[in-house]
């Protein structure tokens, strides 16, 4: 018995790291593209390898980067929500109102968290017990959402403690640091059997219901962490600017749906990975550096910027066709 | 051997869907160390008895009884907990998750409250090893195909260490030698005392592994009792209610001079450079252990896929198509094995399901004449004897009831050459009597049938020739004298006995 | 010297254009007079490069957009802000890099700039109230017709009309509503106040194309016009004259951006530059809408109707306190 | 058959006609009409209403497309921006010559389906996602916008869009007539053709479609290919009501027919639907714009009031069948 668990445990390596190895496939391409881009960044402004270049970039990217993983896990249950960019308004203003008023830095984080959280859930809880189509009860969602955010804050105001911008948007790449936190919590999340079960939820709900799987738990555990994602983006959207602007979520809905089909997560639920949403949006933030530094006016961004993205998801899909 | 009280059993349930009965009042236990068959015919209800005794449905009336308990409120973790594991017609599988993954799926070993990858990898395997799935357990299960898909399926239900283990159909995609190795296994399981529910339409299969049987006709219970002193045709008469007839029609050659499809030096897929030459008026069969080829032979020639051929006629015209549409309009027509994917749309009305091919092909614009199309479809329902409303959606057909609408859709197209994929696979032994005697009728029109098949009785008995496939290539074709099972095993399993003997 | 300058930077200079959004008439015509102002300044030998970037709207991407000037390590940066408090950060530290900044239209609470130019948006909605409370006599039902909910701009002009307001109680807000500065969603929602409210003596709009929109929902359900306030829109122009409006109009004239890029140059070139240059309100009535209209087609017919400028009126107003 | 079948068909179909989706809708519509008219003054005004059907008009059109689109399996983000171009565009068409300023509406309608065309072209041959191919168009239409905005010197004066935008034949507007028409050979395509056989069936299951014989590729395209049409024909409309084109001014237009697909029971999934379910919907949203608008609340209140009355509406007619 002794032996066997020896062996098993020199095994759990094998099979975890194999299983991860083989999600790189479908984002390989993406990969290569995203690296190409990296280089080409790096190659037109050498300050980014210096601690505040690498830590300016990053932080323009981490926003980005939560929603489309709070994008990526609602459509791997078979999902969507258009009430990203609200909620990420909604999680600026608490934190701009509240942070710097009696609840203090500590009790706004908290409470940020438990609406993100409060929201994704009822959201869930609405889609998935009622029935309904995720992306109109998300848009009605948005609605309602973008009027609390106006009601918290009916203009751009409000204030984040100086320090807390500093330290999370400053000159060193706490940003960074925090992505890989949220990244590794992803993993454990996923390591989890109600985390595991989000696939199985979203591509073939009655037989991992047939497997005993509680595929109605995965999937609002999935809404609510998406909204705490989302209100987390905003926090952080809040810091990095040091106040709240009730509108300033608008763009991240579109784009986060932009990042995660860029990094191969499909709409019938259960198709992609995190890393390919994260590459994806990876690409989306690059790309508008990129074309700064090599001088593009706005109307070569436009097209430019529709060509980046329609040649990402076709040119490795050709070559995997070509295969 | 001493009868010993049942595990799991269903004491008079009954079932309806939207008010048509399925299940009246339908009795059966299911004992320690005993293979217990399940036969009825397409429709029947087997999968829905299933479905009640797995928690996964609940009966309309009627218990469902644990260790001779009544259980209240059934459920699948319920089910799980009381030692039922299924084996699903539908496959449960999650394709972007590996095999380890959709084997402990609903079961995950855990520690720290996380699934404890080591001990999952260590009982994955151990369940892998007894249907013989020696594929990497990190091999996502999209890259399988359906046979060994069928196989994970297995093992997922064997890795809950079941005391009642329920297959439904699941030998309907399974090579020669997975059947084998699964037979073993059961036989093996019965000895260790698990009841086990047996479904197939595979009747040698039955009369050779189980010991009881039940059989349903309708919804309601026409016979429980053993096995012993029943012959194939007595159970036939069971489930049909009346005598059966032979499986197989009289083989009569009508094949004619005319080459119907001719290719040389052919690609698709994995076949690499093959010859094939087929008829007007004969049925040429292809065979060979799955996955070998055989499926992109069919979709190169039908267009679906990119093929290549150094010389092709098709009904007089050179070369390949090189898209469906393409192939319809010379004369091609293609019945998928996956019914459920690539056959058919389940959420839409028989009657448009029956009607697609041919809206595929008239005037896009041209107006739609719907007492036209009922007609038709009506017309189609009759020869091929298809059960159930043509306006209810296709979902509602039981699986061999599917088959037939897979395969009458194309009827209207008169196609001259009909390109079959597994066209039996999981259909009732009268509704392959049926699709036989049509098949051989069709060639006897003149037309050609390109048949490819896992189930070796059917090659024997229908086809003129056959092809054996094996790595892409053609390696044995086969005229109507020296067809037998044993010599189609034998070719497809060469590469086998090669490497055995270096 | 003028904030943010620290006099290490020598001509030719290179600007950068940091465009919220560049795809509306009103930005393409404030490019226009921003290209030929920097065609000038090239000339003179101050300006050697115009960097332009166009944020899409969002003003996450300006923010990142503005740090890539700071990387480049341009030299001015002209800046309309897509947030009156999101740029706040970022140009914190283009200033401690020396960089000119000249923040004009939407601006950004914040001191971190050379200067801001604009027109005060609270002086424009107490001056349209103005108008309208004279125009009414003092008494009246009026509708008010504001841009979108959450941004400074439309808050303030808003906020600059409260006074009067509270102070005549015999002017009467039937009610009020936030559309995007458009004329579609203007139309329909003033057809829909219409039905609610018959009587209705004027419409306060603060701007845009709101007023255009208004002006033809009354025409279309019939209804008589009634005294309304707007802006250079030229299409709102045309209808002023065409319906023969009782009507006031003021703008936020497109060279400010000219005007930004002249004083981007003059603060690098070591000249005082005030810390906020406000712009008259260009007032246009019945005593000079013909002018306006005169130059119409000079302008885009989706475009605005713009006071005329030059080098002197730039000179005047850097040298006014 | 029988006559007893006949019979027994009859009442079952006007039964299945009464608990239809579309006609939940419409009663939904006719049920917040009432009640508004009783609420709100001036609500139920002749002339209030036929305006609110004169609004739905355009997403009504931009919706036909997006129906098409939605029940062949895809979703075009691009109708928002082929409005604009249409609106925004018409003037550079207008030549001298042609007096009934039937010209440059055919080649913005030329122009428009073309770009639908290569949204399609997108879609079938590149295999790109429909999202990001549209999305990706939306983009390339902004670039465009910029070079052609504001290059129109000349007014609108189009005989033939102002007739659209304004007139009222026989009482009643123009865009509603036009909306008619299209209706009615939208339903025709979509229900009584085999081309509307097949997108149904291309939304139910591509493969299966496939290999049925369906031509994936070209129908792929002639779906996006009327949905740049109805962007196209919805952006003469609102350039006629308008008097003016501007960017921006097809913003509303993409998350309204979504919504009014949705709300009208056309399965976001693809597969399942209707045109006639999207037709109330437009109204039905429509509807609720008027109604908030006479509301006197902050914005933000009004905000929440919009998007809870969408997801009551939603809770009445929206439910999803189980799939897969
Ligand atoms: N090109 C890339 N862009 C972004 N992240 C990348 C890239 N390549 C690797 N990564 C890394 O991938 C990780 C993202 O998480 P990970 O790959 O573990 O996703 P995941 O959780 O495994 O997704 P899933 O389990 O759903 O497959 C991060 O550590 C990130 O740094
Ligand atoms: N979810 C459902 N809704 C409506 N009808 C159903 C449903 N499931 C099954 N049926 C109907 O119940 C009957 C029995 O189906 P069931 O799947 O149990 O048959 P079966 O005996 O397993 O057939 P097969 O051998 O083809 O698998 C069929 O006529 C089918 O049409
Ligand atoms: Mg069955
Ligand atoms: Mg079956």
């Amino acid at each position: 018995m002794s032996h066997a668990s020896v062996s098993s445990t020199a095994r759990f390596g094998s099979l975890y790291w194999a299983i991860q190895a083989k999600r790189n496939i479908g984002v390989r391409g993406l990969f290569v593209v995203v690296l190409a881009f990296m280089v080409a960044y790096g190659f037109l402004f050498h300050g980014l390898f210096t601690g505040s270049g690498f830590a300016k970039f990053t932080q323009s990217w981490f926003p980005l980067a939560l929603v489309a993983m709070a994008q990526a896990i609602l459509m791997l249950t078979g999902g969507i929500s258009l009430a990203i960019g609200a909620l990420v308004s909604l999680g600026a203003v608490l934190a701009a109102t509240t942070m710097t008023g009696p609840l203090g830095v500590a009790g706004g984080a908290a409470l940020v968290s438990l609406v993100g959280l409060g929201i994704g859930a009822v959201t869930g809880v609405i889609v998935v017990k009622l029935r309904l189509p995720a992306i109109v009860v998300t848009l009605a969602g948005s609605f309602i959402i973008a009027g609390a955010a106006l009601l918290v804050l009916p203009r751009p105001g409000g204030a984040i403690p100086p320090w807390l911008s500093d330290l999370l948007a400053g000159n060193t790449p706490a940003a960074f640091g925090v992505l890989v936190v949220v990244v590794l919590l992803w993993k454990l999340y996923l390591a989890t059997p109600l985390g595991l079960s989000l696939y199985a939820a979203g591509e073939n709900p009655v037989g991992a219901y047939r497997s005993g799987v509680p595929v109605d738990a995965a999937r609002i555990a999935a809404y609510a962490i998406s909204g705490l994602l989302c209100t987390g983006a905003g926090l952080f959207v809040a810091a990095q600017t040091g106040s709240g602007d009730p509108i300033i979520g608008n763009s991240f809905t579109l784009n986060s749906i932009a990042a995660a089909v860029l990094g191969g997560i499909g709409f019938l639920g259960g198709q992609g990975t995190m890393r390919g949403a994260l590459a994806g949006s990876l690409l989306l933030s690059l790309m508008i550096s990129v074309m700064f530094f090599l001088g593009f006016t706005p109307v070569a961004q436009y097209v430019a910027q529709g060509l980046i993205i329609i040649g990402a998801v076709a040119i490795p899909q050709f070559r995997m066709r070509a295969r | 051997m001493v009868s010993s009280a049942p595990i799991l059993a269903a004491r008079g349930v009954s079932k309806a869907f939207f008010g048509n009965p399925v299940l009246r009042s339908v009795s059966i236990s299911l004992e320690p160390g005993r293979i217990h068959a399940l036969l009825g015919e397409n429709g029947a209800g087997k999968s829905t008895l299933i479905n009640l005794l797995s928690g996964a449905l609940r009966p309309d009336s009627g218990t469902i009884e644990i260790d001779g308990r009544a259980v209240s409120r059934h459920s699948p973790p319920e089910a799980r907990r009381a030692g039922i594991a299924v084996v699903q017609q539908e496959l449960s599988l999650t394709n972007s998750l590996s095999i380890a993954e959709n084997i402990g799926l609903g079961a995950y070993p855990r520690r720290f409250g996380l699934v404890d990858y080591a001990a999952l990898a260590a009982r994955a395997k151990a369940a892998c090893d007894l249907v013989g799935l020696h594929e990497p357990l990190a091999t996502p299960v999209g890259e399988l195909s359906l046979g060994r898909r069928q196989m994970v399926e297995i093992a997922k239900a064997l890795y809950r260490k079941p005391r009642v283990l329920i297959l439904d159909e699941p030998t309907s995609s399974l090579s020669a030698t997975e059947t084998r190795i699964l037979t073993a296994l059961l036989e093996k399981l019965r000895g260790e005392g698990i009841a086990i529910l047996y479904i197939s339409h595979r009747l040698d299969e039955v009369m050779q592994l189980c010991q009881h049987v039940t059989v349903l006709k309708d919804g309601t219970c026409t016979a429980d009792r053993p096995l012993e002193g029943v012959t194939a045709a007595g159970l036939v008469r069971l489930m049909v209610g009346r005598d059966p007839g032979d499986l197989f029609p009289r083989w009569d050659s009508t094949r004619t001079e005319r080459i119907a499809v001719s290719v040389g030096k052919f690609s698709a897929g994995l076949m690499q450079d093959v010859d094939l030459e087929v008829r007007a008026g004969e049925v040429v069969g292809i065979g060979g252990l799955v996955g070998q080829g055989q499926e992109d032979l069919l979709l190169g020639l039908y267009g679906a896929i990119p093929a290549r051929a150094a010389s092709a006629v098709i009904n007089d015209a050179s070369g390949l198509p090189s898209n469906v549409p393409q192939a319809n309009s010379r004369g091609l027509a293609y019945v998928p094995a996956d019914r459920k994917r690539e056959g058919l749309h389940l959420i839409h009305p028989i009657v448009t399901n029956l009607m697609l091919p041919s809206f595929a092909r008239m005037p896009a614009l041209k107006l739609r004449s719907r007492a036209k199309e009922r007609e038709t479809a009506m017309g189609l329902a009759l020869q091929f004897a298809i059960k159930g409303d043509l306006g209810r959606a296709a979902q509602a057909l039981s699986g061999g009831n599917q088959q037939k609408v897979a395969l009458a859709k194309w009827m209207p197209l008169d196609p001259s050459v009909l390109l079959l994929n597994d066209p039996t696979r999981g259909v009732d032994v009268e509704t392959k009597r049926e699709i036989y005697a049509m098949l051989r009728a069709f060639a006897a029109s003149g037309k050609a049938v390109v048949l490819l098949s896992s189930d070796t009785p059917e090659l024997v008995h229908l086809c003129d020739r056959v092809a054996v496939v094996r790595d892409g290539r053609i390696v044995s074709l086969l005229e109507r004298g020296d067809l037998s099972e044993e010599a189609i095993v034998a070719a497809a399993m060469g590469a086998e006995r090669e490497r055995q003997a270096a | 010297a003028a904030n943010c300058i620290k006099g290490d930077r020598k001509a030719p200079y290179t600007l950068g254009w940091a465009n919220i959004y560049s795809v509306p008439t009103w930005m393409k015509q404030t490019q226009g007079t921003i290209e030929a102002e920097v065609e000038q300044l090239k000339k003179e030998g101050l300006v050697d490069k115009l960097v332009v970037t166009d944020a899409q709207g969002d003003a996450n991407v300006q923010i990142q957009q503005i740090q890539s000037m700071i990387d480049a390590d341009v030299d001015g940066i002209i800046l309309i802000a897509g947030s009156s408090t999101a740029p706040a950060r970022v140009l914190a530290d283009a200033c401690a890099k020396g960089i000119a900044i000249i923040n004009f239209d939407s601006l950004v609470d914040t001191n971190d700039v050379t200067a801001k130019v604009n027109t005060d948006s609270h002086q424009w909605g107490e001056q349209a109230t103005k108008f309208m409370i004279d125009a009414l006599g003092g008494k009246g039902k009026i509708l008010i017709l504001n841009g979108p909910a959450g941004v400074s701009v439309s808050d303030d002009r808003r906020a600059g009309g409260n006074d009067l307001l509270k102070a005549n109680p015999d002017i009467q807000i039937l009610a009020e509503t936030n559309t995007a500065y458009n004329v579609a969603p203007a139309q329909e929602a003033v057809t829909s106040l219409l039905f609610a409210n018959p009587e209705i003596d004027g419409i306060l709009s603060f701007g845009g194309a709101l007023s255009a929109g208004a002006v033809l929902a009354l025409d279309k359900q019939g209804r008589e016009q009634v005294p309304i306030t707007g802006e250079n829109a030229r299409q709102f122009l045309e209808l002023w004259k065409e319906k023969g409006l009782k009507s006031w109009a003021t703008m936020q004239p497109n060279w400010l951006g000219a005007f930004a890029a002249y004083t981007a140059v003059q603060a690098l070139e070591g000249k005082d530059v005030p810390a906020f240059v406000k712009i008259p309100l260009p007032v246009i009535d019945n005593s000079n809408i013909d002018e306006y209209l005169a130059r119409a087609k000079d302008f885009p017919a989706d475009g605005y109707i713009f006071s005329p400028y030059d080098r002197d009126l730039f000179a005047k107003l850097l040298a006014q306190k | 058959m029988s006559i007893r079948d006949a019979a027994f068909l009859s009442r079952s179909r006007l039964l299945a006609i009464v608990t239809s989706r579309p006609f939940l809708t419409f009663a939904i519509v006719a049920l917040v009409w009432i009640v508004a008219s009783f609420v709100t003054r001036g609500f139920g005004a002749y002339g209030h209403l036929r305006y609110l059907v004169e609004l739905a008009a355009v997403i009504g059109i931009v919706a036909a497309g997006q129906t098409f689109v939605v029940i062949a399996g895809g979703i075009d983000l691009s109708v928002a921006a082929i409005v604009t171009v249409a609106a925004v565009g018409l003037p550079l068409f207008a030549i001298d010559a042609d007096p009934t300023g039937l010209t440059p509406i055919l080649a913005v309608l030329a122009m428009t389906t073309a770009i639908g065309l290569v949204n399609g072209l997108g879609v079938a041959l590149l295999r790109v996602h429909p999202m990001i191919m549209t999305l990706a168009m939306a983009t390339f239409l902004q670039g465009l916008l910029i070079i052609i905005a504001g290059g129109s010197a000349v007014t609108a004066a189009n005989p033939l869009v102002s007739w659209v935008g304004n007139a009222r034949p026989f009482g009643i507007p123009a865009g509603i007539l036009v909306w008619v028409v299209v209706s009615i050979v939208v339903l025709v395509v979509m229900h009584a053709t085999p081309f509307g056989a097949r997108l149904f069936a291309m939304g139910a299951g591509p493969l299966a479609a496939k290999l049925s014989g369906v031509p994936i590729a070209s129908t792929t395209m002639a779906v996006y290919g009327i949905s740049g049409f109805m962007s196209g024909l919805a952006g003469i409309i609102v350039l006629g009501m308008n008097g003016q084109g501007y960017v921006g001014i097809g913003d509303p237009y993409l998350l309204a027919s979504i919504a009014a697909v949705v709300l009208g029971g056309t399965s976001i999934l693809g597969g399942l639907g209707t045109y006639a379910g999207s037709i109330p919907g437009a109204i039905l949203l429509v509807t609720i714009t008027a109604l908030i608008t006479v509301v006197n609340a902050s914005p933000g209140w009004r905000s929440i009031l919009f998007g809870t009355l969408i997801l009551a509406l939603l809770l009445l007619s929206g439910r999803e069948a189980a799939r897969r």
